[in-house]
């Protein structure tokens, strides 16, 4: 393998943010395949063309997914990125690793791999980037006994994420670690063994400030949320916040969406109209040493978020507006059974959840999996009159 | 790309191992990928997914979604596995000479 | 038969003895400096995150550094941050300052926190994509060097603004609510191989993944044909059927996105809109595109009010003036015209000349 | 041959001549009283207007009438308003009280002006259309005279409240973007002659009038289908072909629509939302409607602030507050389902329980 | 002719609103139609049902429409209304009469018709309610000698009507009354002789508060607006206003919906930032004594509102942000001239022209008309990524 | 409903005096309709649209819209109306033997 000269990532090489170029070259140090990586990666640079192929279908033994194969198109130049396909390994819940963990990953990913990560991919898994399909098996098996799984790829449920929630966040109205770990352990069979019609994504995160982009970008978002007032801590607003200069009325009075707080300067009290409140984060946010969410904790389900392929970009959608999330989850794991269970069977390939409700009607499906229509679901009512009556329907209003 | 000789005929395989030219299939390439795709023997099951993939794309120009496959052999997603342990679409897809399936990923 | 369906090793092995204990019990956080949090439990307990940029694409070595820093000032904790930076968990308070001196040293950056700019999420780009009209690490690094000092905190910003680079329309990277985003798309239809698409292309599910209905069965070469009218260059069918190609060197290029917003603070989420319909994929460092990303991010750092994102600020002052004040040409491209395009028509008399 | 094409009379013909004199230099005007408008031009002039309430289904009588009255007090000048009332113009500030008098003795209802229920817009109904489901003028008399004290201003409002009816969806009353709106709609699909469709029914454009696709040409009958799981029961069908028809009696009803306005005053004009998707067809006086519709009028009264239209007050509460206060019931038919349904979905978790 | 009973009927002359039963009574004193009305309506009442046939296409020499056609589909009960048809009058601009005028149009329609009338119908004519097929030419003739003409029907270009404008508003900027007489003058083979898929109709208010409902209800609506500053009399705000209580703050400034005003209540001074006024009327239509709309008048022109059938409901779009209206207003003629030509090109039968747009798409649909894109025509942006490039386009961006 | 006399037999015209039963149409009708709608003389011109309506008829299903039979026929709208004093859908369809024009009022 002659060095091959890569001036133009050399360039990216340059400015203070750390370098994704210096990290593969660190690899290619001691990986062939990290090199070709980098000469390959030049030659699109050169080319403003990307150079792996269409396609590539490996995996490991009892698996369906977790794998994303790759081949460059011109094995020729390229030989040690020939065969280059990355391997998705679930993440730990809230993204915690131990340096020891990060070590034995890195041993593993050394012996089979290119040593490069993705730290970590869009959906939550760690990506390691790029081995063999001879590789692979040898790979997973050695990830297994270091206790790393698969994640999830192809027409399956994929590798859940959750924002840091109550392990570290004080704000966090629903365990959004351990919510992801049950799920996942429950669901390993959907996540690993793909047999859906496309993907479908369920992210977690503990408030409605949504660090995980939750109702973007998964079919189920799980967000967060109280029925019961927010906390209060009058002697806080005044200490920490008012009596410090912080501007209460233009930072937070007039910028709450329901316009239910008020500040009583003289009392020096805020006052709140609990029902008109929408839970929105913004006054907590502001001041997070005096106010606090609710005790009477559990979520909003959203369903639908994804991006633009084929009918349009969703944010998710309010399905259940408040759910108790206790341990293990049934209620919740019910209803989700009813939904993908709905989806996989009227679904075309490559059919969204989004999708399928905007084709069939979202009271289709609210009935298919028990749903009462709700209010919160909608942002307004229908304006047009293309209403539609069942038989029954007619019947029982008159 | 490679080349395998079947019958000897040398056909020739993608990068994943699918046939490149779809009327190359024949049933000693079944026993042939059945090997890469670590099934054992080729058992009556084997064939009767085989040939209900074959036929559904013959009738729909695509092959079915995994589900359906299931239901319409009446096999479980466990069982279709225990057959082909690369799983649908790299095992019984590949086996039954279908084109690569490149649904999501 | 490999042990297999055992998922993930357990968080609550990997985080450090003070959330154990604390876990649910946090009180509140504070910012001592950027790129520290401080998280106070109910309980008293105190824990000190650090935050450090990361590129995300990290070799073994940096994995095996963050882990020794770890180990010298955390007991081994950390975590990373869904937008893909390194928190460092410090238990002793003690700790932070020579760890802060440490990264100092070593040249990493630490900030992220609160109304900055934080990493931006990206995407897999020509490193390892087939579909990648551009390399998002590429664009993503030469924005980054351009705006640390917004990183750092070093350049105040009215709030936070978030930012994400996809290679493709697919935008793994979600940029359809992002702050700024930046997308690569095509401009040219695909060409399709009939000869190879006659032997493997799957035409019912190739002329469903249109979003436009351009494509139609063509039973004489048993392939596709497609309407170059109807079609919107979005690859879509390219990912379905190997024999249709879109990549088009010369004429591909990149889009720029901005105002949206994930979070539910104040507003509800929000849609990314079109800015910028084009600027040319001008590898290695993107200039044309790292100055419209910074230009974008001047204009609103000087004209919005303190605490409004992106999206809320041209909320408030209107498109119609967003394009004046950033100076942008408003094309036919801007105007929408897919199934909801109407909603987008503005259907009253108030507007700014 | 007749003449034709000359048009309607000059306008300028039939204004008075303070118009006249005034005409575009209009000042200010003020409400001295309920159903008065003063007007003060540039010059000092001023025209006294007088609005009284029309039933617009009107005979000679009342022409004569209103004709002698404007002679008398108006030199023969008056008009009618968009909202079909008579605007009697006084130009002599001394005939306003004579003609209030008058109008009250003979019981004619003056008012309308500023934060009232004006006149209802409405539809022929039975009277005249063969479309009708229900009698639009039946309906806006029973409403009215339930209301008139919102007209006459005895009881104030929080700001206008623009009522209309139509007797079907075509909504000839453009309802469409009312405070509060009233439409007849049917609840069964339209029945096909298949015998008479054969013969009159000029299919592509029968095809072509159904808004869901329900509709698909029958070579065998040599007249259409009806797919019933997808028909609206909108009859836009029926009105292009005679061979289809819709109505039916016993299961045909009336809907209520809310939070329309037009105006760009504040808000961009608004469509009305679907509140009550049925009440029975309840000839001669309706009283499921007219309770229904003075319901709607009273919460919003009560709760709105100040100045607040029907659509802003339920902006600034949220629909689900909405129909807690009103206590009505949220069923499948409020979910919208036609083609941009999904922008009406919340795409937010901001809500009120 | 027996004097049937109408007890249904006669609930609705209960009540002090004005009746339109009693109304109809009046008429059927001497009018033997007006009774047979009244008698089948009485029939609906008590049957839910309308008794109408479908279709009725009647009219009058030379002229396409004008006159709706309508047979009783019991004519052997109701033989008086066997043939119904109503006669649209085109009205007056503004609805200005003389009793002059009124007394000339009832001798002509007690003569020939029902002696029953629509003042006015929703598009704006007069409705001559019911007569025969045979007196329908006679009655236009006598109507013609009387100075009216007939309104529009059918696949043509509706009778135009407008707001009371600058005969009586203050607000008016532009001269509603005038444009509707001009344009209806000129566009009278349009208005009279069917030649377009569908119907086509304009409405002009003299200001953005939209007295006739035009952004609702037409297929071209024509909006007053200006382009300078709104005129402030801060003495008469003062004087007239604040000193007499009015809340200037909760009426006036916090409802401007760009929040470009300021009340300075120390100095008694009204400020705004003109670049942000967005015209929407709410201040002047407070403080009607106090402000005023700005001097450089002009019109917005909205294009596409109309209702339901068969896409759903539209509220005009903007067009023009601003066109100055200046008899023989040319300008706006030119423009619409190509906004019609291109409908009834492309439009296909009963296709609205927003329906025409909505399915080729608004850029499509400037081109045709030579107008430019601005971002006064969108609320927002495209936010889905599926951008059409044609060629030429390609060529020159890079 | 009404029926008029046609060379012997009895045609059926609805209120509005169009054919009930399309069939019936001949050219005798022709003459007949034209006189109550106030066609003179019945010339080439009239007949041109009269076919050119009932070919369309034919052809599509539906009536041409006036704009297309303009153009189709080369015929100002002005010369329609001359030809056809009672306008295109009352007088000219209502000669071809079309149905009623059911299209907006
Ligand atoms: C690796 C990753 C990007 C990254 O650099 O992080 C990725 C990479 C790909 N995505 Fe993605 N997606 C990744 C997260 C996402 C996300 C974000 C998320 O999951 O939160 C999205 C948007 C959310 C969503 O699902 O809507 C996303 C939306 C897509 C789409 C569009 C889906 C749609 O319904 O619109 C496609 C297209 C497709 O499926 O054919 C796609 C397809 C792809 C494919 C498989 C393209 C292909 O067909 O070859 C890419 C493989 C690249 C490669 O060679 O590794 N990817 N993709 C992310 C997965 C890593 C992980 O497992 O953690
Ligand atoms: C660490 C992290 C969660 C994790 O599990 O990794 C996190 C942590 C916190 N977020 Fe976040 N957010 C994190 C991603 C997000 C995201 C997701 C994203 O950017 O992709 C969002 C949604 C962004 C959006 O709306 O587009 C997000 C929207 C918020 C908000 C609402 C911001 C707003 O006003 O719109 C808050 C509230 C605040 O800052 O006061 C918040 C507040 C916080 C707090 C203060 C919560 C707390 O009390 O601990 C945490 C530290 C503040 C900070 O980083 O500024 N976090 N936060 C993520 C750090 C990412 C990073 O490295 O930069
Ligand atoms: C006479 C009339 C115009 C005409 O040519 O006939 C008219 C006349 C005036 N309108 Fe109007 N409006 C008239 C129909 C309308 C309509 C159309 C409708 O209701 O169908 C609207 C739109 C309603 C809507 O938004 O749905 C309308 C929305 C307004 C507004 C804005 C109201 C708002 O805040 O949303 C104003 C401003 C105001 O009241 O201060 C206004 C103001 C006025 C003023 C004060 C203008 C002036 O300075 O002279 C006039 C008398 C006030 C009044 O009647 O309350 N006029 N006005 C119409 C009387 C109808 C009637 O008999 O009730
Ligand atoms: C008479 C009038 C209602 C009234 O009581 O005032 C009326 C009556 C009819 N309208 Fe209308 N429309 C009348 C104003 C309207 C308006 C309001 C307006 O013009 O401002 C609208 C809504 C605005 C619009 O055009 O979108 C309106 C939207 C419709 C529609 C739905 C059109 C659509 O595109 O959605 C139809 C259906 C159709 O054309 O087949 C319709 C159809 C009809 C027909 C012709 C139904 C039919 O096919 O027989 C009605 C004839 C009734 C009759 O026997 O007299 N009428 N119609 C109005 C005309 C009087 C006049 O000339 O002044
Ligand atoms: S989503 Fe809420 S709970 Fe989760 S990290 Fe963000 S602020 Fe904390
Ligand atoms: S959480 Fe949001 S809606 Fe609730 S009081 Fe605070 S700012 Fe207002
Ligand atoms: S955005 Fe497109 S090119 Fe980039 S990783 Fe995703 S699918 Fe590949
Ligand atoms: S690129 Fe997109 S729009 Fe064009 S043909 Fe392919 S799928 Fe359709
Ligand atoms: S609303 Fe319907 S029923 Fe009423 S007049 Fe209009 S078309 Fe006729
Ligand atoms: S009633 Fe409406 S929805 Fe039903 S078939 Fe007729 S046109 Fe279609
Ligand atoms: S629209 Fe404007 S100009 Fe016309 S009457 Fe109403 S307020 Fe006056
Ligand atoms: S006209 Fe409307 S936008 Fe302009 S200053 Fe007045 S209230 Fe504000």
């Amino acid at each position: 393998m002659e060095d091959k000269k890569t001036p133009l990532l050399d360039e990216l090489e340059k400015g203070d943010w750390p370098s994704f170029v210096t990290e593969i070259k660190k690899a290619a140090a001691t990986k062939k395949n990290a090199k070709d990586l980098l000469n390959q990666l030049e030659k699109s640079y050169g080319e403003n063309l990307g150079h792996w192929k269409h396609g590539g279908i490996v995996g490991v033994k009892g698996y369906g997914g977790g794998v994303v194969g790759r081949y460059s198109d011109s094995p020729e130049e390229f030989p040690d990125v020939a065969e280059f396909h990355t391997v998705r390994v679930n993440q730990v819940a809230g993204f915690f690793y131990t340096a020891d963990k990060l070590r034995q990953l890195a041993d593993v990913w050394d012996k089979y791999g290119s040593g490069l990560y993705n730290m970590h991919g869009s959906t939550g898994d760690i990506i390691l980037l790029g081995t063999t399909t001879e590789n692979l098996q040898p790979c997973v098996d050695e990830l297994a006994d270091i206790g790393f799984d698969l994640g999830g790829s192809g027409g399956a449920m994929r590798t859940l994420s959750s924002c840091v929630g109550k392990a570290r966040c004080e704000k966090a109205c629903i365990d959004a670690t351990d919510i992801i770990r049950d799920l996942t352990l429950h669901y390993q069979n959907e996540i690993h063994r793909p047999a859906f019609g496309y993907k479908f994504k369920i992210k977690v995160a503990g408030c409605a400030n949504d660090c995980c982009a939750s109702t973007a970008r998964s079919d189920l978002a799980i967000v967060g949320t109280w029925r019961d007032t927010l906390r209060i801590d009058n002697k806080a607003i005044r200490e920490e916040y008012v009596e410090k200069g912080f501007n209460i009325v233009d930072r937070v009075i007039v910028k709450c969406p329901s316009k239910c707080l008020s500040w009583d300067a003289e009392k020096g009290v805020l006052n709140i109209i609990p029902e008109d409140c929408v839970r929105c984060m913004h006054c907590i946010n502001e001041m997070p040493k005096a106010l606090r969410v609710g005790t009477e904790e559990g979520a909003t389900l959203m369903v639908g978020g994804k991006v633009a392929i084929v009918k349009g970009a969703m944010i998710g959608w309010v399905l259940v507006p408040f759910m108790k999330m206790e341990a293990p989850y049934t209620e919740f794991k019910d209803l989700l059974d009813k939904i993908i269970d709905w989806w996989a069977e009227h679904g075309k390939n490559r059919e969204r959840i989004s999708e399928l409700i905007e084709r069939m009607g979202l009271v289709t499906f609210l009935k298919a999996v028990d749903l009462k229509p709700l209010p919160q679901m909608v942002r307004e009512p229908r304006s047009n009159p293309y209403i539609y009556w069942s038989p029954e329907e007619v019947e029982n209003n008159g | 790309m490679s080349f395998i000789a079947v019958e000897g005929k040398q056909v020739e395989l993608d990068e994943d191992g699918f046939l490149v030219e779809p009327s190359d299939w024949n049933e000693a390439i079944v026993s042939i990928f059945a090997k890469s795709e670590d099934v054992e023997e080729l058992t009556e099951e084997h064939w009767k997914v085989i040939n209900y993939l074959r036929e559904y794309f013959k009738k729909f120009g695509m092959a079915p979604m995994v589900r359906k496959m299931c239901k319409d052999t009446g096999l479980t997603l466990k069982q279709i596995y225990e057959l082909f342990p690369t799983g649908p679409a790299k095992g019984a897809c590949k086996l039954a000479g279908l084109p690569k399936p490149t649904g999501c990923v | 038969m490999a042990k297999t369906d055992f998922g993930p090793p357990d968080f609550r092995e990997l985080i450090p003895p003070v959330i154990k204990e604390n876990y649910g019990k946090w009180k509140y956080h504070e910012v001592p400096q950027q790129g520290v949090l401080r998280h106070v439990s109910e309980s008293g307990a105190v824990l000190h995150s650090v935050r450090m940029a990361s590129p995300r694409l990290v070799s073994g070595d940096f994995i095996r550094e963050i882990s020794d820093i770890a180990e010298k000032y955390c007991d081994g904790y950390l975590r990373f941050t869904t937008r893909n930076n390194v928190e460092f968990l410090v238990s002793d308070a003690n700790n932070v300052d020579p760890l802060l001196d440490e990264l100092d040293d070593k040249g990493y950056l630490v900030g992220g926190i609160g109304n900055v700019i934080s990493n931006i999420v990206h995407t897999q780009g020509w490193i390892h994509c087939k579909s990648a009209v551009t390399d998002a690490s590429g664009i993503t690094k030469s924005i980054m060097d351009d705006v640390k000092d917004y990183f750092t905190g070093k350049i105040a910003l009215p709030a936070r603004c978030r930012i994400a680079v996809a290679c493709c329309i697919n935008m793994c990277g979600a940029c359809h609510c992002s702050d700024i985003a930046v997308v690569g798309i095509h401009r040219t239809p695909p060409r399709i191989d009939d000869e190879l698409a006659s032997k493997i292309c799957e035409i019912p599910n190739t002329v469903a993944s249109c979003p436009t209905g351009a494509i139609k069965p063509n039973p004489r070469t048993k392939s596709v044909t497609v309407n170059q009218e109807k079609c919107m260059m979005c690859a879509n069918c390219t990912v379905v059927c190997p024999a249709m190609k879109i990549m088009n060197p010369a004429k591909d290029g990149v889009s720029i996105w901005v105002g949206g917003k994930v979070s539910n603070a104040r507003t509800a989420p929000m849609f990314s809109k079109l800015a910028i319909p084009f600027l040319p994929n001008n590898a290695p460092r993107w200039p044309e595109v790292t100055d419209a990303v910074k230009h974008l991010i001047e204009v609103w750092a000087v004209n919005a009010k303190k605490g409004e994102r992106m999206g809320e600020w041209i909320g408030r002052i209107g498109w119609e003036r967003f394009f004046t004040l950033t100076d942008l040409p408003f094309t036919n491209q801007h105007i929408d015209d897919f199934t909801t395009a109407k909603t987008t028509f503005r259907s009253t008399t108030q507007f700014k000349f």
